[in-house]
């Protein structure tokens, strides 16, 4: 791999995004629009992946340097794409492609409402400065790509800014991010403190001799930075309002890409800037297990109680990013005792989970968007059916929901046993409270995913299955070709990561650069295998995906065969009728289960935790008698528990001090002269008064 | 023994459990009824359904969508596809270098994925019930059962099937007390994964206490035996797991134990199994459904005696 | 006077810098008798905004002088230009300049709005170019005396500047401007005299030459000065000059005069203004850390910055009215420029001289696309004012770069310059106070975009607005505007990335002014 | 007979006390008005003795300055300017500090400035002025500047800072035996300016809210 190829392929990739970005303002007509600025972006994109992949291949870490110095030396605008930045380009490449291709139909919706020249060109820069983060080799440039990001997306979440809740959803949403921002800032800053240089390679440098309380305060700051932009539990409160408030596509991105951006400077720095050294590094490990445990249960216990489509898939992703970091935190551990096999593991794990929740999201929001698209609503109360009016995107959905809810033989799966097994190895530390503590959050885990698969029946169940629940999705179109076609793009990805596993994990090998401990696990076709080793035990736990889709499909030719045979005797029809119905006549689309009514039990079980304020209203034929009823309806819903609990009160104090302050500004003259005459009495005494 | 020869063996292995399913769903039937004073029929009448089902015709409703119609098969697969992994007669399977416990779990779970999809799908309300109720019980089994699988591949090593059962075969009657929790979770999450009462009513036509009944409840025909037959399969599946991984008495140690060792680890395992099923017949008899919102409680107890084992593992 | 003639008759430095110094002064000078002699808008425009030009031309002029030859003196060295003046000398003539243009479309639009007739005008335009005037004098003059009758001349030219408006809000802001101003820039008085006395009592040479009030000589033996007395001196400057510089809690007056000023004059107002205040602060401070060490005086301007930004942060969160926002967001800035200052070494003073700079370049910008949005939207009330990007979509766009850039947010210039204070900040290993600014500039952030956001987005209200969707009526000199706008959105994008060559020499030559050489990093 | 210099200058400096002393008792526009007069007199002579001591002729213009313009043009302007303003509006009714307070805290705060001078500027080498002059400048600046916080009425506040300006020329004349001339010249024009300015708007308040009281000038502000 020359050198000069990729510094032809970097600037290309830029030249590409900023044309994508400013094409479409020479249009006028949306059509052309859409396709001047997102036919540049998806080939972009694609060479995104081509450049991340040929990275990942040649072992080699790229460096390209730009003359432009911001202000002091060390503020020079470099980059520096060694396996985990090509890694996490590879991610974005990957859902940034098929949906610029899904955009092109997408964009189209908003013709004649909204300006698609101001989407195009956002979603444009909003990708580059992505792929830009994690090139960067700078502070400086860091943050100035990383802001860059959440403007873009702050300006694509209000993109429908008439609705004041978008607005205001904005807002939460660049506030958080800016708090991020600022823990980032910090962190890097003291890490600055300690190498005197703003250059990452001087972090690397002193990777090694950070000392163990700065090297916390680092960690711990990076963690709450990061976590704010991967949707962590508790910052993740801006994500389900961002989400659902910005237009489909960027959904998909922002869910599937933007996130990983996050744990991307998380890897970063637990991986590069404060590797964990000694046992004494542990319970920040832990942190992140306590953290990404109670993300993920946090975010499916909700997820299984909304019923708009698009605020569930976000909550998901809180879920996601929660296993993600679940992950991460363990390697840390792992690290930390210096068991470096089964760290790679759960890094893989953790890593690999990353590469297919921004695949599978990616498609579950394109999915949405098309259902958005198809039947005007968000909310699945009013769907219903929509698996006969739109085929293709019923299907894709399917795939995408089997995929997150970590069944076989899709992606979802893989990376779940890889976490799962990484759990299993905790045995290896060598500390009881640790094992256990393990042990326990794996509970956690485990409902997590029962409970998303629980969800997922929901969310295709209700919106796809069954009757149509509103004349809108009775109405319903299956999405045009463009969107189809990136949703294709999207799903023949989760099969791929799904049955040839060794694809992703060799990538995740070379990009992070393992001892080959689990070599099986990389070569082509191989399982991915798990040794087992203490007192006297020894086994290799395995699993190959393509001899089990083998295996499956003979299964099902055997099964088939039997049938013909066995049915041979007597020829079956079938014969459509109606639902029975209990004898009770027709049956209307009011008689079927709701999103609400199905996911009742599990809010009843969860009482503690969702707290559902729940107001019957009964309304009887007369007053006298109180049995017969002409109507019933309930009003039930549940609290933000964070929001409520934490983030109000906070703020609320947070505005009682900045209340009395501004009381200063009286507008009597007389008490401004006051403050003058204390300020110099006061300094004054302060410095003639003192040592 | 080559591998050609293991395909082979475990191919009958898988042969056979599928073909004696139906049997043990009879067997516990007619424990059932006797312990009921009733006489029961026979232990082969669900052959019987199986093959008079067979050759119906169906009833579809037109609300329905291609999701309704696949199930079956898909539930089938899935269910036989989880029986090559596990050993149920043999100490070994040729296919454990493919795939582990968990992914038997995962199967397992793809078929209760379409299950549940299947009850929406015809947009009646018993579907719903059943649907809604099973994502509660299914989502909460979820963290007892993988408690259970960490500390039994913490005792017996690893999640690889095969190592696990001659891991267990090897330590012979005397049962670590981890173990011992673990089997009374897992006994108590196999009662709710092959919906027996207390938590459903397999021999239930009231709305009130279906859950998996409920959700096939549009079934007709072929696709009904394809579901019934499934059902029967994974029952005798998880048994055999429970009877293999916690009460390995006469299991032999290795594959090349001799033919009659085999032979005789094979018949012991159909009788545990049997005696299982016994049991767990009785116990149907003795307790009563439990309300739905009672499950979770009893959810909870496999959950806590788990953790009980994990602790006294590492302790 | 004999010293004067002296001073003209022998230059200190016989070359040709020193007189453009004088005629930089001259220009403004002759531009006010030519706008007062000429009683007509027109010509008064005219005038107006070619002097601007012309001083513009002639302080880039002496800004290439100061960097290819250092520091030279004028008028017996009453008169002095090195690096640290020219960076504030920049601001002042460019921002002069914008204004100038858009004060000929605001003041004209203001004009066909009846709010002022040609009486008002003629004495706008004289203000301003005698405004710019005692604004040049500040940075060139050595004198701190000098110095000293210069501030306290800006602060009764721009009193008369806000008066211009004769309604009741415009006296009130004009009375509280003029006592606090008047009062701090007494107490600045007694700390230049005690200054002095120290110079002069210290050393033979300054007191024989009579030059004790001169900043050369003072830094030149700072190191003799008598600490007891430049202690309480320094105090008295920096609570003087900060009053004028909006520092807390002396800023009390700011809101309401920039809140009140026609919009161009907000803009120098807190665009330059306060720059040369804080300038002023600024000298001493060099002289002050000379005599005391920076340890002390560092830890006074840390104190005040904190406080600044502390009360602009929750002043900017509750605030309703447009300008008086943009009036709270100076105070905060200056609070950064002097923690910058405190905090030290090469980043931080770097910094500081860089933030000055960049909001001379931002704010001017708020200033006068609020202006533009409250001429059309006929109020200054932000909850009243919505959607600006649907009713003027130009104005909308520059309202948010503009409002971002203030609230530092990437890529825009502040961000550039908050970034290295912070570094310095950190780096020096003030972790508390640097932690304090960065808390303070999320709260101001948020409460910035709080009330930006819905501005920008979001339906108008008013039915009209809508309907004329377009920017503004194309009256005369709106051209000009756009221009004045332009220039300052490029350079809001440009300084935001990276600071040209020439600046950084000159900030470098500035940092050296403040005994800080060996550029770190 | 010869009369020690220290003494001239105490008994000066006890002069410019009091009449600061007159103006915080005084209730009146007149009242104030007077004491300014008066105390513009005694600096004028304290100024001429120290023009005597040193014989610097531009001291002399400085004390004969300040007699014109403090003793009579100032006076003059600030009545000329009020006399259209009804008398009710020119009397401090009820100050925000009670008289007797003030009086108490102006004590204090003499004694402050006394106590600042003597722990700060003892180390320098100072003269018999600046030992005797400076903590009366400064306790007429605070005093000045108390008077200013304390009392409702715009012209108190403008008299207020006409003693803050006598201090600080009692300071200035104190400590540097004349700073350049056209120093004090420009500090000086500066301060008429201020004071004609001040005159300017208190006409303006006058023809606009027809008082002088701050209550009239408290609509800016933040709620």
């Amino acid at each position: 791999m020359t050198p000069d190829y990729f510094s032809t392929l970097l600037p290309a990739i830029v030249a590409l995004f900023i044309l994508g970005a400013l094409l479409p303002l020479v249009f006028r007509d949306p059509r052309r629009e859409s396709i001047a600025s997102f036919v540049p972006a998806a080939v972009g994109s694609l060479l995104t992946v081509v450049l991340s992949a040929s990275v990942l291949l040649s072992h080699q870490v790229f460096r390209f340097s730009s003359p432009v110095v911001a202000a002091l030396p060390s503020m020079s605008l470099s980059f520096y794409i060694d396996g985990i930045a090509a890694f996490f380009m590879l991610i974005i490449g990957l859902v940034a492609t098929p949906v610029s291709v899904y955009s092109l139909g997408y964009a189209n919706s908003y013709s004649g409402k909204h300006s698609v020249r101001a989407l195009g060109s956002l979603l444009n820069v909003f990708v580059l400065s992505m792929v830009l983060v994690t090139a960067t080799n700078g502070v400086f440039s860091f943050l100035l790509f990383w802001e860059l990001m959440s403007l873009a997306s702050f300006l694509l979440v209000v993109y429908e800014h008439e609705k004041e809740t978008n607005l205001r959803s904005g807002i939460t949403y660049l506030v958080m991010t800016h708090i991020g921002t600022a823990f980032i800032m910090a962190a890097f800053l003291v890490l600055y403190f300690q190498t005197g240089s703003l250059s990452f390679d001087s972090f690397r440098a002193s990777a090694g001799n950070l000392g163990p309380f700065t090297k916390d305060l680092v960690f711990v700051l990076a963690l709450v930075g990061f976590g704010t932009k991967a949707g962590l539990v508790p910052m993740h409160i801006w994500l389900p309002k961002a989400h659902p408030s910005a237009p489909s596509n960027v959904s998909a991105l922002m869910s599937g890409v933007m996130l990983k951006v996050g744990i991307y400077g998380l890897v970063r720095v637990t991986l590069d800037f404060a590797v964990p050294s000694s046992p004494g590094d542990a319970w920040l490990g832990m942190l992140m297990v306590v953290a990404g445990s109670s993300s993920a249960l946090v975010g499916v216990l909700y997820a299984s109680v909304e019923h708009d489509i698009k605020r569930a898939l976000a909550y998901h992703s809180v879920e996601n990013i929660g296993i993600i970091v679940l992950g991460l935190g363990l390697s840390v551990v792992f690290m930390s005792y210096g068991l470096e096999t089964i760290a790679a593991l759960a890094l893989l794990a953790s890593m690999y989970h990353s590469l297919n929740h921004a695949v599978f999201k990616g498609l579950l929001f394109m999915g949405a968007g098309s259902v958005l698209m198809g039947t005007g609503t968000a909310d699945m109360n009013k769907m219903g059916g929509l698996a006969k009016k739109m085929p293709w995107t019923a299907l894709f959905f399917l795939v995408g929901s089997i995929a997150i809810a970590g069944l076989p033989p899709l992606n979802g799966f893989v990376s779940e046993w890889l976490t799962l097994q990484a759990l299993l190895s905790s045995y290896q530390v060598p500390n009881v409270v640790l094992q256990l503590s393990i042990g326990f959050a794996s509970i956690a885990l485990a409902l997590t995913v029962g409970l998303a698969s629980a969800t997922f029946v929901k969310l295709f169940g209700i919106s796809f299955l069954s009757r149509p629940r509103s004349q809108a999705a009775e109405e319903a179109t299956e999405a045009p070709v463009s969107m189809i076609a990136g949703m294709t793009i999207a799903g023949s990805l989760c099969v791929a990561l799904g049955v040839l596993p060794f694809v992703a994990t060799s990538a995740i090998a070379s990009g992070f650069g393992f001892d080959m401990g689990l070599v099986s696990s990389y070569a082509p076709f191989g399982p991915l295998t798990v040794g087992y080793a203490a007192d006297g035990l020894r086994s290799v736990s395995s699993l190959s995906m393509p001899m089990v889709l083998l295996l499956t499909g003979s299964v099902g030719a055997a099964l088939l065969g039997f049938a013909a045979v066995a049915g041979s005797g007597k020829k079956t029809v079938t014969r459509p009728y109606v639902t029975w119905e209990g004898g009770f006549g027709a049956l209307g689309e009011r008689t079927q289960y709701t999103a609400t009514s199905l996911s009742q039990p599990i809010r009843t079980v969860f009482k503690w935790f969702f707290r559902p304020h729940t107001t019957v209203e009964r309304d009887f034929f007369s007053d006298s008698n109180h049995l017969i009823k002409k109507s019933v309806s309930v009003y039930s819903e549940t609290r933000e528990v964070f929001e409520d609990d934490l983030y109000s009160p906070a703020l609320r104090g947070v505005v009682y001090v900045l209340d009395r302050m501004r009381r200063l500004q009286t507008g009597k003259i007389n008490s401004y002269l006051l403050y003058m005459m204390v300020a110099t009495i006061a300094l004054l005494v302060l410095v003639v008064f003192q040592p | 023994m080559t591998s050609l020869a293991a395909d082979v063996v475990s191919a009958l292995q898988v042969g056979a459990v599928v073909a004696l399913a139906p049997l043990l769903t009879g067997i516990m039937r007619k424990v059932k009824a006797r312990t009921q004073k009733r006489m029961g029929a026979s232990v082969f009448q669900p052959y019987y359904e199986l093959s008079k089902l067979w050759v119906k015709d169906e009833v579809v409703s037109e609300s329905t969508s291609w999701i309704f119609s696949s199930t079956p098969w898909i539930v089938a697969v899935a269910t036989v596809t989880a029986a090559f992994f596990v050993p149920v007669f043999l100490p070994f399977s040729p296919f454990s270098a493919a795939g582990d416990l968990l992914l038997v779990v995962g199967l397992l779970a793809l078929a209760r994925f379409f299950t549940m999809l299947a009850g929406i799908d015809a947009a009646s309300a018993f579907g719903g019930i059943g649907t809604s109720r099973e994502m509660m019980i299914s989502s909460l089994v979820e963290p007892g059962l993988f408690l259970t699988i960490f500390v039994v591949s913490l005792t017996l090593g690893g999640t690889n099937l095969t190592s696990l059962v001659v891991a267990a075969a090897k330590t012979g009657v005397v049962i670590a007390p981890s173990m011992l929790f673990a089997l009374i979770s897992l006994f108590v999450i196999i009662l709710a994964e092959t919906g027996r009462l207390p938590f459903d009513n397999p021999a239930t036509h009231l709305e009130l206490t279906m859950v998996h009944e409920a959700m096939v409840l549009e079934y007709s025909g072929r696709s009904l035996a394809l579901l019934e037959w499934s059902q029967s399969t994974k029952q005798l599946v998880l048994l055999a797991l429970l009877v293999n991984l916690f009460l390995p008495l006469g299991m032999p140690t290795s594959i090349e134990a001799g033919v009659t060792m085999l032979g005789l680890g094979s018949v012991a395992v159909l009788l545990k199994v049997c005696l299982l099923a016994a049991v767990v017949a009785y116990v149907e008899t003795r307790v009563a459904k439990w309300r739905l919102f009672r499950v979770p409680d009893l959810l909870a107890v496999a959950i806590a005696v788990a953790m009980v084992g994990m602790v006294f593992f590492y302790l | 006077m004999s010293t004067l003639a002296a001073g003209l008759s022998s230059g200190a430095v016989p070359s040709g810098w020193s007189i453009l110094v004088l005629t930089v002064l001259l220009t403004p000078a002759v531009a006010l008798v030519l706008v007062t002699l000429g009683r007509n808008r027109r010509y008064a425009e005219l005038i107006t905004v070619c002097s601007a030009i012309l001083v513009m031309a002639q302080t880039l002029g002496l800004v290439a002088g100061v960097i290819s030859q250092g520091e030279f003196s004028a008028l017996s060295g009453y008169l002095y230009l090195d690096a640290f003046g020219a960076l504030v000398l920049i601001p002042i003539a460019g921002v002069g300049f914008v204004a100038a243009l858009y004060s000929v479309s605001y003041m004209g639009r203001q004009y066909e709005r009846g709010v002022v007739d040609d009486r008002h005008l003629t004495r706008y335009y004289q203000g301003f170019n005698c405004f710019v005037l005692t604004m040049l004098l500040v940075p060139l003059s050595n004198n701190m005396g000098l110095m000293w009758v210069a501030i306290e001349a800006t602060t009764l030219v721009s009193v008369f500047m806000i008066m211009l408006y004769t309604n009741q809000r415009a006296i009130e802001a004009a009375w509280k401007y003029l006592i606090v101003a008047t009062i701090g820039l007494s107490l600045a008085l007694l700390g230049i005299v005690l200054f002095s006395y120290a110079n002069t009592s210290a050393s033979s040479p300054a007191a024989a030459s009579g030059s004790g009030l001169n900043w050369t000589s003072m830094v030149a033996d700072a190191k003799l000065l008598d600490p007891g007395i430049v202690k309480i001196a320094f105090v008295f400057v920096l609570v003087g000059l900060g009053t004028k510089a909006g520092l807390a809690p002396m800023h009390t007056w700011l809101p309401d005069a920039h809140g009140e000023a026609p919009t161009p004059v907000s803009a120098l107002l807190s665009g330059v203004l306060l720059n040369c205040a804080i300038y002023g602060v600024l000298r001493f401070y060099i002289v002050a850390s000379g005599t005391l060490g920076a340890a002390l005086p560092s830890e006074l301007m840390i104190i005040l910055g904190l406080l600044s930004m502390g009360i602009a942060a929750a002043s900017i969160y509750f605030q309703k009215d447009m300008k008086r926002m943009l009036a709270f967001s100076s105070v905060e800035h200056m609070g950064i420029v002097s923690l910058a200052v405190g905090f030290g070494g090469f980043i931080g003073l770097f910094a500081a001289l860089l933030h000055i700079v960049n909001h001379a370049i931002a704010k001017p910008l708020m200033f006068f696309a609020s202006g533009a949005v409250s001429q059309r939207y006929e109020t200054k009330v932000m909850s009243e004012i919505r959607g600006v990007i649907k009713t003027m979509p130009l104005t909308g766009a520059v309202l948010l770069v503009g409002g971002l850039a203030i609230a530092g947010m990437p890529p825009f210039n502040i961000f550039l310059s908050e970034f290295l204070v912070l570094t310095s900040g950190f780096g020096g290993g003030q972790f508390v106070a640097a932690s304090l600014m960065l808390l303070l500039l999320v709260v101001i952030f948020a409460g910035f975009l709080r009330h930006l956001v819905p501005m920008v987005f979001g339906s108008p209200k008013g039915p009209g607005l809508v309907l004329t969707a377009s920017e503004g009526p194309g009256e005369r000199g709106a051209g000009l505007s756009v221009l004045a706008i332009g220039v300052l959105v490029a350079l809001v994008v440009v300084l935001g990335l990276y600071v040209p060559q020439p600046l950084q020499t000159l900030i470098r030559d500035a940092v050296q002014v403040f005994g800080q050489g060996a550029p770190a990093l | 007979m010869q009369v020690p210099l220290s003494e001239i200058l105490t008994l000066t400096a006890v002069g410019l006390l009091l009449s600061t002393f007159g103006v915080v008792v005084r209730r009146s526009f007149e009242g104030w008005l007077s004491a300014y007069r008066y105390q513009s007199v005694v600096l004028a002579g304290s100024t001429a003795v120290i023009a005597y001591e040193t014989g610097l002729w531009e001291i002399y213009a400085a004390a004969v300055l300040t007699l014109v313009v403090k003793a009579v043009i100032i006076p003059r302007l600030l009545v000329r300017v009020t006399d259209s303003v009804k008398d009710e509006f020119k009397i401090e009714a009820n100050p925000l500090v009670s008289i007797r307070l003030s009086l108490l805290i102006s004590a204090l705060l003499i004694a402050l400035s006394y106590g600042l001078i003597h722990e700060t500027l003892i180390s320098a080498n100072l003269d018999v002025y600046a030992l005797t002059y400076l903590p009366v400048s400064l306790s007429l600046f605070f005093i000045g500047l108390f008077v200013m916080v304390s009392r409702r009425m715009a012209l108190n506040q403008v008299v207020g800072l006409l003693i803050i300006e006598n201090g600080l020329f009692l300071f200035t004349t104190a400590l540097t035996q004349g700073v350049s001339l056209i120093i004090e010249v420009g500090i000086l024009a500066d301060i008429l300016v201020g004071v004609m300015i001040s005159a300017l708007l208190l006409l303006r308040m006058s023809q606009t809210f027809d008082s002088f009281d701050m209550a009239s000038l408290e609509s800016l502000k933040d709620d």
